[in-house]
């Protein structure tokens, strides 16, 4: 023992204290997760000593020196259909079940609490609904569907966290969503595992999860005095939104209220769901989906609100369920000054 | 395990025959201007190898990098352009053309009993283009390099990055042009110069492989190529294809590079398929097991080959209806690689087999090719991809495939065929020795990378968390294994060009039509226009065929 | 309609022609073979304008309006005319094949050059509609301009014509997307015309020499193959781009 | 002796040329027409039908497709395939990604 060199003797001890075959499993999906990665590392395992076994026994049995003679065999086809059949029902299989759990990653429970992150080079912004803003940090609590709805600023990224087996490009122009649900407190490495340019090894970060009362507290505690929603309201406001946007009888665009979630018909036939992705698009294309009984004349706002202020209206609109609020941003806007009043009658660009 | 199958001429009247493809004229020029396959092919093995080394050392880079978990050895955005470098050189300038343009260019005439390729100009003018794209990314990373990742992806390439892309985007541009020149020429050659006889089932399976891998070069590269036109206008213009800010879809830059960039995967991994069937089927001296099966299968892969390309992109936010469809027939496209790993295990089954270096190394590939090949159905299930992909899981399947499937097939059929290529045995101990080290090397560098893959570690960073460096340190110290195991070649492989025992026409007793010639071979390959009389890795023939030869001599001597 | 050349009736097959090169065993082998090549390399020609069609197809199914207008910015009248240019050039190639595998020296020299010409007009039509293009600021990249989307009446002919309405902004500037997927794609096909025409040119020097007229008629024939390719080509150029968005 | 042989090298002469030219021509005329004509949905399908239609008749004689080996007719099959590989897998991913997630 004595020989062995200090050095090489601490490096095998930390070795062999952290040594770990896959990360810990802290969500609820990575215990279904891992129990398909088993099989398939069980099926390979078989397949791969199949073939070393029988590699090195017909090298043991039929060398030169024993076999001097080979005898020339064509072929079977029984042995063919073989090894075509049993490889193609076991992938067949992890296809399946592959699939059954990529359906659960990607289909977030109805109750699930959402969480928008953005990314840009070379950080991740997160936003909780209540106004909480975390850069590269995302805290959240245990026992709690959480779906995290992505974008990118710029290039293509990926919110990996490997505890939690999920991962989900962020794209530019695009949401994308994840969920998970979180079992055990702890922190956890989040990454981006999508390469983004130069400092693409250092957006990394924590995921941070806490117990349910944990997090409240925590929720308290650093909260920026607006929530997400009432960010929104403002833009709502400081757009005038609201001079189309209304419930009054002449009202130019389509009502607000209770839109979130509902299916509407479009002019150019059939109908969408109102989702983010809906929301973000009509917001910045609204030439594409123009709701029926409507004119296309809302302009395009692309280029003139961020990620985050689109999040913040796409919030703003999801909690509206009744008309009290727009009323509200209708009074507002009507009282502002007259150099914000261009903006409210822009309206179309050319009737 | 001496016995040995090696049958060499008495080495005290043994001679390299006078006149044969190296000899036939002299000078710098009549190498570069030469219309002969052979000639093309030593000078693709040379300026592959030239390549192979330089992505060799960014990969040395590479390792050094990942031995401490910060960014210490070299700035973040060296590291980028490293293994950008790395990838595209690796990937464009060696595997693509390594097997196919060296031995392929090599033997698929002699094997086909044809003088030459069909069209020589345009073997010659693929070389040409090879060296022009290669120089033109060697330049490139020379004065700046590009730091896009070898993916290209848009709009990062596109908007985000000020280094060379154009320049390394022409450069792949014209590599694969030369990659679609070759395929177009094997296709024919394969279909228009065959000897009488030589029927499509009498033809070793070596050249059904690179029939498979060529057509893959011919309709997939022009899919790159338009991709990679239009990220250079996008670059430079901004036409907005893929420019989500103008209502492009980046998605389907993507699209376009992975349906060339996944058939590329097999345009790679076929010829190696190929000389594995060659180099099993000599060392156990029997036909391959299931001859039509594994032929079929080379084609199978090749068809599917064109329908999976995007499992590539699970997560990045195609549909999950294509996910689905994607996600089975890459399962499908699976089948046929495990076909032939059976079909090569029973190729051994009542053989005569001896362990010649080829054979170590086609033994090496077997192992190595079954977990890279596993390890891909683990990427192509939609379930355990969100978790692996985009980590080091899928840097070290992909090395499982390309470097311990591929590569060992190249150096196994380097070894195979180097006596035909030069007349000369390459050291038979120091090469078993090299083979061993190689296979050491080289789990020790890549099977740390699954588990690193595993617990999460992405891929193309340049610092990580410490809890990951003690594998990344066994992965660094398995790799300085490999490169001595790869270098060792290289020196005893230029040492028997002149001190080499002479190999005669047949030393490994193989059937194939390329052995029933002098080595090296004359400019013409063979002095009679072979007729094709008998199967594929027929053993019987050949030792009539002998006996006959004896026979003739004995009534000459008498 | 059909002839079928005998082979008696031409010459002896002992003698190796000049130009059989050594590694062919016979004059068939080797036309057989540069032929199928010539296929192959049309393949990839095919592969490599179905990126530029699937990106066409694509976009055009998500900004619908925005590609109809711009379409509409197309001159169908120039674009016809183009069309049956193209035609009687690939008319004139074929019989310019004919001619010489039947050793019409003349009609070879006259169907090249009549080709090479309908070419050179097919690029002058070309450069004609770039020009307005150029003009109507819809050069992608460069000042592009979306009154004609904004303001269709603008542009008084085109609006005489199909009474566009005017776009939304958003929409209208994906018509950008359309002008960049016109100028790829008949650009791309511009290319292969401006080769094409170099390499007529290369032929009617040797075809006047006698060249391809004593039997070796392959470099005419493969060449055929390419220009009816491209003519092929600017057959769905002229349905996607110009008239599937029309009425 | 150039041409010719065992697999019969067909010459297409010039009265199916000018057949063909005029064929293309009343397709060319055809297509226009169609296409100022309101047909909706069937717009787009015809004016590409009319095309694919004009494309063969160009491959098949003016290129001679139909004179020539199964390994040409096999070669310009293989070409449609991968060509239409292309263009409707990818489009598979486009279209089912307006079906919304599920």
């Amino acid at each position: 023992m004595n020989q062995i060199s200090p050095t090489i003797w601490q490096f095998l001890v930390k070795w062999l204290t952290n040594f770990a075959l896959f990360p810990p499993e802290a969500s609820k999906i990575a215990p279904q997760m891992d129990a398909l990665y088993f099989f398939m590392v069980l099926v390979s395992l078989i397949g791969l000593t199949i073939v070393v076994l029988l590699v090195t026994a017909f090298s043991i049995l039929y060398n030169r020196k024993r076999h001097p003679v080979a005898v020339q065999i064509e072929g079977s086809t029984l042995l063919e259909a073989t090894w075509t059949i049993i490889p193609l029902g076991l992938f067949l299989v992890m296809f399946v079940w592959g699939a059954l759990i990529y359906f659960r990653v990607f289909t977030p429970p109805a109750n699930a609490m959402n969480i928008y992150v953005v990314g840009k080079q070379w950080m991740w912004k997160a936003e909780h609904p209540g106004g909480q803003h975390e850069i590269n940090a995302l805290h959240i609590p245990t026992g709690r569907a959480i779906q995290v709805t992505l974008i990118s600023q710029d290039v293509f990224h990926s919110f990996s966290i490997p505890a939690f087996r999920v991962k989900r490009e962020a794209i530019p122009g695009r949401y994308t969503t994840v969920w998970f649900e979180a079992t055990t407190p702890g922190t956890y490495h989040l990454f981006c595992t999508q390469y983004c340019g130069t400092n693409h090894s250092q957006m990394t970060g924590d995921i941070v999860v806490m117990t349910p009362e944990d997090f409240r507290k925590w929720l308290a505690s650093s909260t920026s005095g607006a929530s997400l929603a009432q960010n929104g309201e403002r833009l709502f406001a400081s757009l005038s939104c609201a001079a189309c946007h209304n419930s009054r009888p002449d009202a130019r665009g389509p009502n607000m209220v209770g839109v979130y979630g509902a299916k509407l018909p479009l002019s150019s036939g059939g109908t969408v769901t109102a989702d983010d992705a809906y929301l973000r698009d009509a917001i910045l294309n609204p030439s594409q989906h123009i709701t029926q009984g409507y004119a296309p004349i809302m302009p395009t706002y692309q280029g003139q609100i961020s990620e985050e202020g689109v999040i913040s209206l796409i919030e703003y609109i999801k909690s509206l369920d009744s008309d009290y609020r727009i009323q509200q941003t209708l009074n507002t806007t009507d009282m502002l000054p007259e150099s914000e009043a261009p903006a409210a009658t822009k309206g179309p660009v050319k009737p | 395990m001496s016995e040995t199958i090696v049958k060499l001429p008495d080495p005290s009247t043994a001679r390299i025959p006078r006149d044969n493809f190296i000899t036939r004229e002299n000078g710098l020029l009549s190498w570069l201007l030469t219309g002969d396959h052979k000639r093309i092919a030593v000078l693709y093995l040379i300026s592959i190898t030239f390549f192979f080394f330089i992505g060799g050392a960014l990969a040395g880079l590479i390792r050094l990098e990942l031995l401490t978990p910060q960014s210490d050895l070299m700035a973040t955005d060296t590291y980028n352009k490293v293994f950008t470098m790395h990838g595209i050189i690796m990937i464009f300038f060696f595997l693509v053309p390594s097997v196919p343009a060296t031995l392929g260019n090599f033997f698929i005439p002699m094997m086909i009993g044809a003088k030459d390729l069909a069209l020589p100009k345009v073997n010659l003018l693929s070389w040409y283009l090879y060296m022009a794209g290669g120089i033109l990314a060697i330049v490139t990373m020379a004065t700046g390099g590009v730091d896009t990742g070898w993916t290209f992806t848009t709009p990062l390439s596109t908007h985000y990055v000020n280094t060379k892309v154009l320049t390394t985007g022409l450069a792949v541009f014209i590599a694969g042009f030369s990659s679609i020149l070759t395929g177009l020429n094997f296709i024919v050659t394969i279909h228009k110069m065959r000897a009488p006889g030589m029927t499509w089932f009498r033809l070793p399976l070596f050249i059904w492989a690179h029939y498979a891998a060529s057509i893959l070069m011919v309709l997939a590269t022009p899919v790159v190529a338009i991709a990679i036109v239009l990220v250079a206008l996008e670059r430079t213009i901004g036409i907005g294809v893929f420019d989500p800010t103008k209502g492009g879809d980046p998605l389907l830059f993507q699209h376009l590079f992975w349906f060339y960039s996944h058939p590329a995967v097999y345009i790679m991994i076929l010829p190696g398929m190929g000389v594995i069937s060659e180099v099993i089927s000599t060392f156990s001296r029997k036909r391959v097991f299931g001859y039509t099966a594994v032929a079929f299968s080379s084609v199978a892969i090749a068809v599917f080959g064109f329908f999976v390309w995007a499992h590539h992109m699970f997560i990045m936010g195609i549909s999950n209806y294509a996910v689905l469809v994607f996600s089975l027939l890459t399962m499908l496209v699976a089948v046929p690689s495990a076909i032939k790993i059976f079909n090569w295990t029973f190729t051994l089954y009542k053989g005569s087999i001896t362990f010649e270096t080829p054979m170590l190394y086609a033994f090496g590939f077997m192992g190595l090719f079954t977990i890279g090949g596993m390890t891909g159905v683990f990427l192509g299930s939609s379930g355990t991809d969100i978790h692996l992909t985009e980590t080091y899981f899928i840097v070290a399947h992909f090395h499982f495939v390309m470097v311990g499937g591929m590569l060992m097939a190249f150096l196994a059929g380097i070894h195979f065929w180097w006596p035909k290529i030069t007349g000369r045995m390459y050291p038979e101990k120091l090469s078993q020795l090299a083979a061993v080290v190689t296979f050491i090397g080289f789990n020790f560098t890549f099977f740390p990378q699954f588990i690193l893959g595993t617990l999460g570690m992405p891929r193309r960073i340049a610092s990580y968390p410490p809890e990951f460096q003690v594998l990344n340190v066994f992965s660094t110290a398995g790799a300085t294994i490999l490169g001595v195991g790869y270098l060792l070649p290289v020196i005893y492989l230029i040492w028997s060009l002149k001190y080499g025992a002479i190999a005669g026409n047949n030393p490994w007793q193989a059937t194939g039509l390329e052995w029933q010639t002098q080595s090296p071979p004359l400019t013409e390959n063979f002095v009679v226009p072979p007729v094709m009389d008998h199967e594929a890795y027929d053993y019987e023939w050949l030792e009539r065929q002998q006996q006959a030869e004896k026979q003739t001599e004995e009534s000459h001597g008498g | 309609m059909v002839d079928k050349i005998a082979n008696a009736s031409e010459g002896a097959h002992e003698e190796h022609p000049t130009y059989l090169r050594h590694h062919f065993n016979s004059v068939e082998q080797q036309a057989d073979a540069s032929n199928f090549a010539m296929w192959l390399f049309l393949l990839t020609e095919v592969m490599f304008f179905g990126g530029l069609f699937t990106a066409y197809l694509i976009y055009r199914n998500w900004y619908y309006p925005a590609f109809v207008a711009g379409s509409h910015q197309l001159n169908v009248a120039w674009g016809t005319t183009n069309t049956v240019v193209l035609i009687f050039s690939s008319f004139t190639m074929a019989m310019g094949v004919w001619c010489a595998e039947t050793r019409r020296r003349r009609g070879l020299v006259l169907s090249l050059t009549l080709t090479f010409l309908l070419g050179l007009v097919f690029l002058g039509i070309k450069t004609v509609e770039y020009r307005e293009k150029i003009e109507m600021h819809h050069v992608p990249g460069f000042h592009y301009s979306l009154q004609s989307f904004l303001d269709p009446e603008s542009n008084p002919e085109v609006y005489r014509e199909y009474h566009d309405k005017p776009l939304a902004l958003d929409m209208a500037r994906r018509t950008e997307l359309y002008f960049s997927l016109y100028f790829l794609m008949t650009g791309m096909h511009a290319l292969h015309m401006m080769i094409g025409i170099g390499i007529l040119v290369f032929m009617i020097f040797r075809a006047r020499g006698g060249a391809y007229t004593t039997g070796h008629v392959t470099f005419v024939e493969n060449f055929g193959l390419y220009w009816h390719f491209v003519d092929i080509v600017w057959i769905y150029l002229f349905a996607l781009l110009y008239l599937i968005s029309r009425h | 002796m150039s041409f010719s042989n065992d697999h019969a090298h067909h010459i297409v002469g010039p009265k199916v040329y000018v057949a063909i030219l005029l064929a293309l021509l009343v397709g060319t005329a055809l297509t226009v027409w169609a296409s100022f004509v309101d047909l909706g949905f069937w717009n787009p399908i015809i004016a590409l039908a009319i095309a694919t239609s004009k494309a063969t008749l160009v491959v098949l004689f003016f290129m001679g497709v139909k004179y020539s080996s199964k390994l040409t007719k096999l070669t310009v099959f293989a070409g449609l395939f991968t060509f239409l590989v292309l263009v409707s897998m990818t489009l598979t991913d486009y279209f089912s990604r307006a079906w919304g997630s599920w």
